[in-house]
């Protein structure tokens, strides 16, 4: 607050740049970690990198409408938007972003713009498979934000506040103070509505490559699709530092941020690596179901 | 770049489905000068991504390239689902008359900088069925071929070795045939419409 | 002053010489029937002056010079000079009416026709009980002969049962006055109303019994009134008028006449047969397609109602004047509109209703028709509105409770049937046919519609000194009217001017919420005028529903007192129906519109009548002190109910989507985002009772409506999402939408308050915008169904970003103002600790961004389709105040505070503040919020990605729909490639079980079930005179006993 | 006089019951004519006070001592003007019968049925 702008807006710069870098690297370790698991050398870790370079390097490019170009805009200035809102690391002010803007509702709703944007860049290519996969994407959306929503209420209920600087700052002190331990199920229902965010297996139906060509950016390429693999990496960070927050303590150094945004990745990943895929009306009674549950017991608990 | 304002005919279409198509002619697209190209070079070759087309036998063979036993990953590449995002085709064995519409069509959806990968005899000059009414002998009378791996049919090593090939060309700049493509475009093209009967699509496939 | 007297020589006088004037020529005879019965009304007319306007008091008359009991004594008094009065006059139309069948037939009709309206007025003036049994025969057998005026078997069919069963009840009315005579010893009325305790008798009682019971035969009461329908289904339409509305004028006197005699514990008996014969008439008549048997049903139930009346007033010793008002207004609309309507029966010469499409064509006479239809209901401002106003208030207040149930119930149901005629005329598709409409016929008609009017205008200025502030939406009304002759562009900036008068005039009464709802009903409508003016051609109509339907809005506002308010409530509803109706599909929904409206207004009508209280409204709130027992919880209940179905709360929402969609474009954008705000308003007033008085369990009610509100949210939603039309789908996103609102009103906090007000605000914004947007893409593709449009962005470029911004502003993402709602009631709800309200409503604001998606993406993305290759963009006359709108949106987008204070400050009287600013920041005791910064931030990142894409992409070729990877095909063709129909069907899978119409199925079955009962019912009347001759037997005994007769 | 009164009823049943019971249009006629003719007894029959003479003055019943010697009059008077109403009602009756017979031969009441509901 007291922070001039332009200091503030170099700060946020610094700290976006930091994120992307780590949000991209932890796409490239997890592949080799796939890799390894399936027995692969795999890629190297900072193949996304190369990925992007060569994407942003592609000479010719086509655009179907207006819509379809700021599609990816919209989608990467959500994924930034997001992790500017949120307080990245407890104390620090480079990476305190412009968390003032808003408390955790700001985040939450956040998250649909650059979806909203997407969806409509996609919707404007004409192609029906890009429209399938946004009424996949858009459906099992409405199902993971039940419990999702609800364990961030239950949160709201435990501490009080929907302001995630006092949410991380109530859970320091020892490790048994995070919200992991104090709330667990909250947690759980939280940790399970996460794989649906990450589109992990199995509420993979969304991307689906073999029958609807990877869904929603089916048409997009060259520049546009390096957007979004930039923000593949930064929005996934992002969702996984919100996780760190709300559930495990906040960070207080880079390291720290590196190590239990890791983690909890890890979490998605494993089951992602264990599982088939659902369908999207089995994944939406899915989540409307067990973490749903799990979430409002979470609730009754902390209100009796 | 300056904007050209050639239009492709498209008189092989029925009038009423001029206006779903666009009609404007494709344009080479130079290289970047220096280090900048070169290194967006080396990008692309570390960067692979594979649209595999399937016309013959070939395609059975790019599956194990997946698999831990050969695992193309290591090198970049990947298999890509749509023309729009990959960068090398493969043509995956012999090429029917039938095939070949498809072929030229997610060619030219594949954007530029593109390199072609043509697998197997049949690709080169039509193999065992260099006689057959209705395959093509010679692809790349159709599209510009960068880098053939012969065989009958060629082992995923091969392949692999094929893609090493072309990683190298493109390293070196010397992968662009794209351009060659829309230099050549009315050749191509008047080939094409010699074996292709039912056109039914726009001239150039944006 | 003439002596009434005169009247009776002048017709027998006259009646008998008619031989000889014929004589002369068929036009002399004619011209002296109507000079006496000129002459008649102008006697009554002045007595009625003189009683109305001048202290004169009843004169009693007494023939051949003696007192009573030894001769015959005349009454003359306000009641008796009213009806002569009506009487004669309707007798004076009537015979205009007829003056064609008198030209052709003999002479005697003419006589029967004098003597009959004689009959009459004897009935009414004699305080003689054989003389009246004298004068209702000599009515009754000029009537029966005149059945037969241009004869045929039906008539004569139907003549003959009237006569058997009308002969039976006289026979009793003798039996009964003699036996009086037996008893009292006199026939004077008045005397025997004097020593009327012989009546505790068992012969006293048999025989005040049988007198009143004949009577009540000759009324027609239900069951016992086959012979009755089958006569007003035949008669000729000019007789038939006088019969049902003359004799039975005369007829209900004597009753009212001989009322006293009934014991006071005796009279809800009569009551009850009174409600009996409404109830049933009105639920048989929703089977019946024969118009003229229809009008009789409605007949029969309006003359039930007025004995109902009658006895309940007597028997709760309501004041007289009050009593008089409320029967005669029932007695006049019922007198009037029934004589109108059997009138233009005869111009219209069709038995089926259906066939009555005819009148479309007559726009003069439709507009009459729908006047008397509206004056049988009881719509405001016609008389039946201010006796039913007058009436329930009466119930409630002895605790009549069954009693409401019942008489708002036959209304409903009666309601039902005349707006479902009336719908079905307007909405015809059935082509215009030749209709005679000669003067001789009309004029009375046009006579008795203007008649009404003026009384209608009458009442509220001279009985309840309303000033001209409740009026003027009828006065707004009646201009544009006048104006109707306009092109429609000169027309909406007449409205437009009236409208922004109007609020310059209301704007100083206005102050605190009541200004918000002033900008959303006022200044809402004004902008969306504009809109209006892309209308071609004259469009006659629209414009006066629509600016009396935009000023009642107001008036709500400024009402003092809940008469007021129920008046302008009751305006809203009609003028909205009307408009409904004009859409080319809305003959149903506008019917389901206008009977959940009614049927809410009359909850709101008794509510209000339970309330102790009689100012409820936002102005009357102030001026009067609050106690704990304003509003007991039944007034609650009501009037909460009543609110709510006008929101389309989940259970009452069936009319909603149906009528807002099938209403016209433009329209459905005022009823959606404007009207549909009413009902918050409504709640807004009623829940600051609620707050004020402390009531107890008001948490229990606010919660209850909480969940309300919520499953609301969630269904309307929910539905809204497997919608192929895209108006249902507004529709139900409106139901949503205003299921928050509600919510929020219900969190009772100073915070759900500023949000509820602050997404009603914002809700008009992106609604209108949207609504706005669809009208125009409506008006050029010519489909509803989004699947068969598409693409639409590239024609319609402003249409999509006016779109675009209003479902960004209603999924709640932020930057946009939306967000600010979002945050404002997630917030409410957890500070009140309504958690999981909080997270359905999460729930539901994530599948709002479903059926957000399928309307931008099925419209506006996708494939165009080759039938709209050559749609061009949406009249600028709907853009421009889409644009208004998004400028608005844009400005409390980037300065929420813009708003939000204001707001703040609004609540702040009625709750302390939790909310407080820190230069732009918004803090709320959980959370905080920067509108501003969060607008920078976004618009920022945003900004130099999109500068930093245009760099790096380099060259962009633009292409064409078809040029998409398709699996290396090409696309067959645009239909089968936009993927638009049945878009959520994996959701449908998933949640389907939730959108199962299970209340449509329930109301369906209500309807089912009234219709099949009225469908028995009515095999009652077997067609066989005997069969009513055994009913009417019957309905003696039986009710002597039920009665307690020994 | 009480057995006149039960006459009167009697006759009154008789007419209700051929009116309930007879299919023909005339019968019902009648059974109302008797109904009326009951009624018109039962009239009289209540004005009636026993031992006393007619409500007419002459030698015997002057004005001073009518009081005393008199039935009640006004019965009798009503009786006439009875008389008189059902006269005209059972005329019309009838004539109504008998347009009705003309048009479609039948006198049955159950013929007459087509309105109904």
């Amino acid at each position: 607050m007291d922070t001039p702008l332009v200091l503030k807006i170099l700060y946020s710069l610094i700290s976006l740049a930091v994120i992307t870098i780590w949000g991209l690297s932890l796409g490239g370790i997890v592949r080799k970690i796939y890799a390894r698991v399936q027995g692969r050398i795999g890629p190297p870790f900072w193949q996304p990198f190369i990925d992007i370079i060569k994407t942003y390097g592609k000479r010719t490019a086509v655009t179907h409408g207006i819509m379809f170009f700021l599609g990816p805009v919209f989608r990467i200035a959500g994924g930034i938007g997001t992790y500017l809102f949120i307080p990245a690391i407890l104390g620090s002010t480079i990476f305190s972003n412009f968390s003032v803007s808003g408390d955790v509702l700001l985040v939450m709703y956040f998250i649909f713009f650059g979806q909203l944007g997407m969806a409509l860049g996609a919707g404007e290519s004409g192609h029906p498979y890009s429209a399938i996969g946004v009424a996949r994407g858009l459906a099992q959306m409405t199902a993971f934000e039940v419990p999702f929503a609800l364990s961030i209420i239950a949160i709201v209920i435990q501490y009080h506040t929907l302001n995630i600087t006092t949410i991380v700052l109530a859970q320091q002190g020892s490790i048994l103070n995070w919200t992991l331990f104090t709330n667990p199920l909250a947690t759980i229902a939280a940790l399970i509505a996460l794989l649906g965010m990450n589109m992990h297996n199995p509420f993979s139906v969304v991307l689906a490559p073999q029958e609807i060509p990877i869904g929603p950016p089916t048409e997009f390429h060259g520049s546009y699709l390096a957007l979004m693999q930039t923000n593949r990496g930064i929005f996934n960070a992002a969702k996984l530092v919100l996780y760190m927050n709300l559930f495990f303590g906040g960070a207080t150094n880079i390291f720290a941020l590196i190590i239990k945004t890791f983690s909890i990745y890890m979490i998605s990943v494993v089951v992602g690596v264990s599982f088939p895929r659902f369908r999207t009306d089995q994944s939406i009674k899915f989540f409307l179901f067990v973490p749903t549950l799990i979430a409002l017991l979470a609730i009754i608990i902390l209100v009796l | 770049m300056k904007k050209d304002n050639r239009l492709l005919p498209n008189k092989d279409m029925p009038d009423f489905e001029r206006d779903y198509f666009c009609d404007a002619h494709p344009e080479t697209v130079k290289p970047l000068k220096g280090f900048i190209e070169k290194f967006l070079n080396w990008a692309r070759a570390n960067s692979l991504w594979i649209l595999g087309f399937g016309t013959g036998c070939g395609a059975i063979e790019l599956r194990p390239l997946m698999t831990a036993r050969f695992d193309m990953f290591r090198y970049g590449m990947a298999p890509r689902p749509t023309p729009r995002q990959s960068c090398v085709f493969v043509i995956g064995g012999y090429a029917s008359i039938k095939t070949l519409k498809r072929i030229v069509r997610s060619y030219e959806q594949i954007q530029a900088p593109k390199f072609v990968l043509a697998l197997g005899s049949c690709t080169i000059n039509g193999g065992m069925y260099f006689d057959s009414y209705n395959t093509i002998n010679r692809i790349d009378h159709y599209i510009p071929v960068d880098a053939y791996v012969t065989g009958c049919m060629p082992r995923p090593e091969a392949i692999i070795a094929g893609l090493r090939k072309l990683q190298e060309l493109i390293k070196q700049g010397k992968a662009e045939k794209a351009n060659e493509y829309i230099e050549n475009f009315e050749w191509y093209k008047a080939n094409q419409k010699k074996v292709i009967k039912d056109w039914n699509m726009p001239d150039y496939n944006w | 002053m003439v002596n009434p007297i005169m009247i009776f020589i002048l017709f027998l006088g006259t009646a008998f010489l008619f031989a000889l004037f014929d004589k002369i020529h068929r036009k002399f005879s004619f011209a002296i029937l109507q000079l006496v019965l000129l002459i008649n009304t102008f006697i009554a007319g002045q007595w009625l002056y003189k009683f109305v306007f001048t202290s004169q008091t009843p004169v009693m008359i007494f023939t051949a010079g003696f007192k009573p009991p030894f001769s015959i004594n005349l009454r003359m008094g306000l009641e008796e000079a009213f009806i002569l009065f009506a009487v004669n006059f309707v007798g004076l139309l009537s015979a205009l009416y007829l003056s064609k069948s008198f030209k052709h037939s003999k002479v005697y009709p003419l006589v029967l026709y004098l003597m009959m309206i004689m009959g009459v007025n004897g009935i009414v003036m004699t305080r003689d009980l054989f003389n009246l049994f004298v004068f209702l025969e000599i009515s009754s057998i000029s009537t029966y002969a005149l059945i037969a005026l241009k004869e045929n078997e039906q008539r004569l069919a139907s003549g003959f049962k009237y006569m058997i069963a009308s002969g039976l009840a006289s026979v009793f009315f003798l039996l009964g006055t003699i036996f009086i005579y037996h008893i009292t010893g006199t026939l004077n009325i008045d005397q025997i109303i004097t020593h009327k305790s012989f009546v505790i008798t068992s012969l006293g009682f048999l025989s005040v019994f049988t007198l009143m019971m004949s009577l009540i035969i000759e009324l027609k009461p239900f069951p016992a009134n086959g012979w009755a329908l089958d006569v007003y289904q035949t008669t000729t339409s000019g007789v038939v008028s006088i019969i049902a509305v003359a004799n039975s004028a005369g007829v209900f006197y004597a009753f009212y006449k001989l009322l006293p005699l009934i014991p006071h514990n005796q009279l809800l008996f009569i009551a009850g047969i009174g409600i009996v014969s409404f109830l049933f008439s009105n639920l048989i008549a929703i089977k019946q397609t024969d118009s003229r048997r229809l009008l009789g049903y409605s007949s029969i139930a309006q003359i039930g109602l007025l004995i109902t009346v009658t006895a309940l007033t007597r028997y709760l010793h309501v004041k007289s004047s009050t009593s008089l008002f409320i029967i005669s207004s029932i007695f006049l609309s019922n007198f009037i509109a029934k004589a109108g309507l059997f009138w233009i029966a005869g111009i219209i010469k069709k038995t089926h209703i259906k066939e009555w499409a005819i009148l479309r064509f007559k726009p003069g006479l439709l507009i009459i028709f729908g006047v008397f239809i509206f004056a049988l209901v009881g719509i405001p401002p016609f008389p039946n509105f201010w006796a039913k106003w007058d009436l329930i208030r009466f119930l409630a207040l002895s605790k009549l409770h069954i009693w409401i149930i019942l008489i708002l119930l036959g209304s409903l149901l009666e309601a039902f049937y005349l707006f479902r005629w009336f719908g079905s005329i307007v909405r015809s598709e059935q082509n215009e046919e030749q209709l005679l409409q000669p003067a001789y016929k009309t004029v009375p008609i046009i006579i008795f519609f203007l008649l009404l009017i003026i009384i209608s205008i009458g009442i509220p200025i001279h009985i309840y000194q309303f000033d001209i502030l409740p009026l003027l939406p009828i006065v707004g009304l009646l201009i544009l009217s006048i104006f109707d002759f306009l092109p429609s562009k000169l027309k909406a900036i007449i409205s437009m001017i009236i409208i922004a008068g109007y609020t310059l005039y209301i704007y100083p009464v206005l102050s605190g919420v009541s200004l918000v709802f002033a900008f959303i009903f006022l200044a809402g409508s004004f902008i969306q005028l504009i809109a209006t003016m892309s209308r071609k051609g004259t469009d006659k109509g629209f414009f006066p529903l629509l600016v009396g339907m935009i000023l009642s809005m107001g008036s709500l506002l400024v009402a003092r007192s809940s008469l007021e308010f129920f008046f302008a409530w009751e305006l809203m509803t009609i003028t909205a129906y009307m408009l409904v109706l004009r859409g080319r599909k809305a003959e149903k929904p506008a019917l389901l519109f206008i009977l959940f409206s009614l049927a809410g207004a009359y909850l709101l009508l008794s509510g209000l009548s339970y309330a102790h209280v009689i100012n409820f409204s936002l102005v009357g709130l102030g001026t009067i002190p609050i106690s704990a027992h304003m509003l007991p919880i039944t007034a609650f209940i009501l009037i909460v109910v009543a609110f709510l179905i006008k929101v389309g709360a989940v259970g009452f929402h069936i009319w909603l989507p149906g009528s807002y969609a099938e209403a016209e474009d433009d329209t459905t954008s005022f009823m959606s985002s404007i009207l549909s705000k009413t009902g918050i308003f409504g709640m807004l007033i009623l829940l600051l009772f609620l707050l004020k008085m402390n009531m107890h369990h008001s948490a229990l009610f606010t919660s209850m409506l909480g969940w309300i509100g919520i499953f609301t949210v969630f269904f309307g939603s929910l539905m809204a999402i497997f919608q192929e039309d895209v108006k249902y789908l507004l529709a139900y996103s409106s139901m949503g939408q205003l299921g928050y609102i509600v919510l929020c009103m219900a969190a009772m906090s100073h915070l759900g308050w500023v949000s509820g007000l602050y997404l009603a605000v914002n809700h008009l914004f992106f609604k209108a915008m949207i609504l706005l947007a669809v009208a125009g893409v409506i008006s050029r593709v010519g489909t509803r169904n989004m699947y068969e449009m598409g693409g639409l962005i590239k024609k319609m470029p402003y249409s999509f970003i006016s779109v675009l911004i209003g479902i960004i502003a209603l999924s709640g993402v932020p930057p946009l103002s939306g967000f600010g709602a979002k945050w404002l009631i997630y917030t409410a709800l957890l500070e009140k600790g309504w958690y999981f309200r909080a997270g359905l409503s999460f729930f539901a604001s994530a599948i709002a961004f479903l059926y957000l998606f399928r309307l931008i993406h099925t419209i506006f993305l996708g494939q165009p389709k080759p039938q709209h290759q050559n749609v061009k963009e949406a009249s600028p006359f709907f853009l421009i105040p889409q644009f208004l709108f998004i400028f608005a949106i844009m400005a409390i987008s980037m300065f929420p505070n813009l708003i939000i204070k204001p707001l703040s400050t609004f609540i702040n009287p009625y709750f302390a503040s939790t909310i407080q600013w820190q230069g732009n920041t918004l803090y709320s005791s959980l959370g905080y919020w920067n509108g501003n910064l969060v607008m920078y931030v976004t618009m920022g990142v945003f900004m130099l990605l999109l500068i930093w894409l245009i760099i790096s992409i380099g060259r962009v070729q633009k292409v064409k729909q078809f040029n998409i990877v398709f699996a290396a095909e090409r696309p067959f063709k645009p239909t089968t490639t936009h993927f638009a129909h049945n878009f959520y069907a994996h959701y449908k899978r998933a949640l389907g079980t939730f959108v199962r119409p299970v209340t449509t199925g329930f109301w369906n079955g209500v309807g089912e079930w009234i219709s099949s009962a009225a469908g028995s019912i009515r095999q009652i009347y077997s067609g066989n005179g005997q069969t009513y001759v055994l009913y009417i037997l019957l309905y003696f005994i039986v009710l002597y006993f039920i009665m307690g007769g020994k | 006089m009480r057995y006149t009164l039960i006459l009167g009823f009697i006759l009154f049943m008789i007419g209700l019951w051929a009116m309930l019971t007879r299919k023909n249009l005339f019968k019902i006629v009648i059974g109302f004519s008797i109904i009326d003719t009951g009624v018109h007894l039962i009239i009289v029959t209540i004005g009636y006070l026993s031992g006393k003479t007619a409500p007419i003055l002459d030698k015997l019943v002057t004005p001073a001592n009518a009081v005393q010697k008199v039935v009640d009059p006004i019965p009798s008077a009503l009786v006439l003007t009875a008389i008189v109403i059902g006269l005209a009602v059972t005329a019309l009756m009838l004539s109504y019968v008998v347009r009705l017979y003309k048009r479609r031969k039948s006198l049955s009441i159950e013929d007459y049925r087509e309105l109904k509901w």
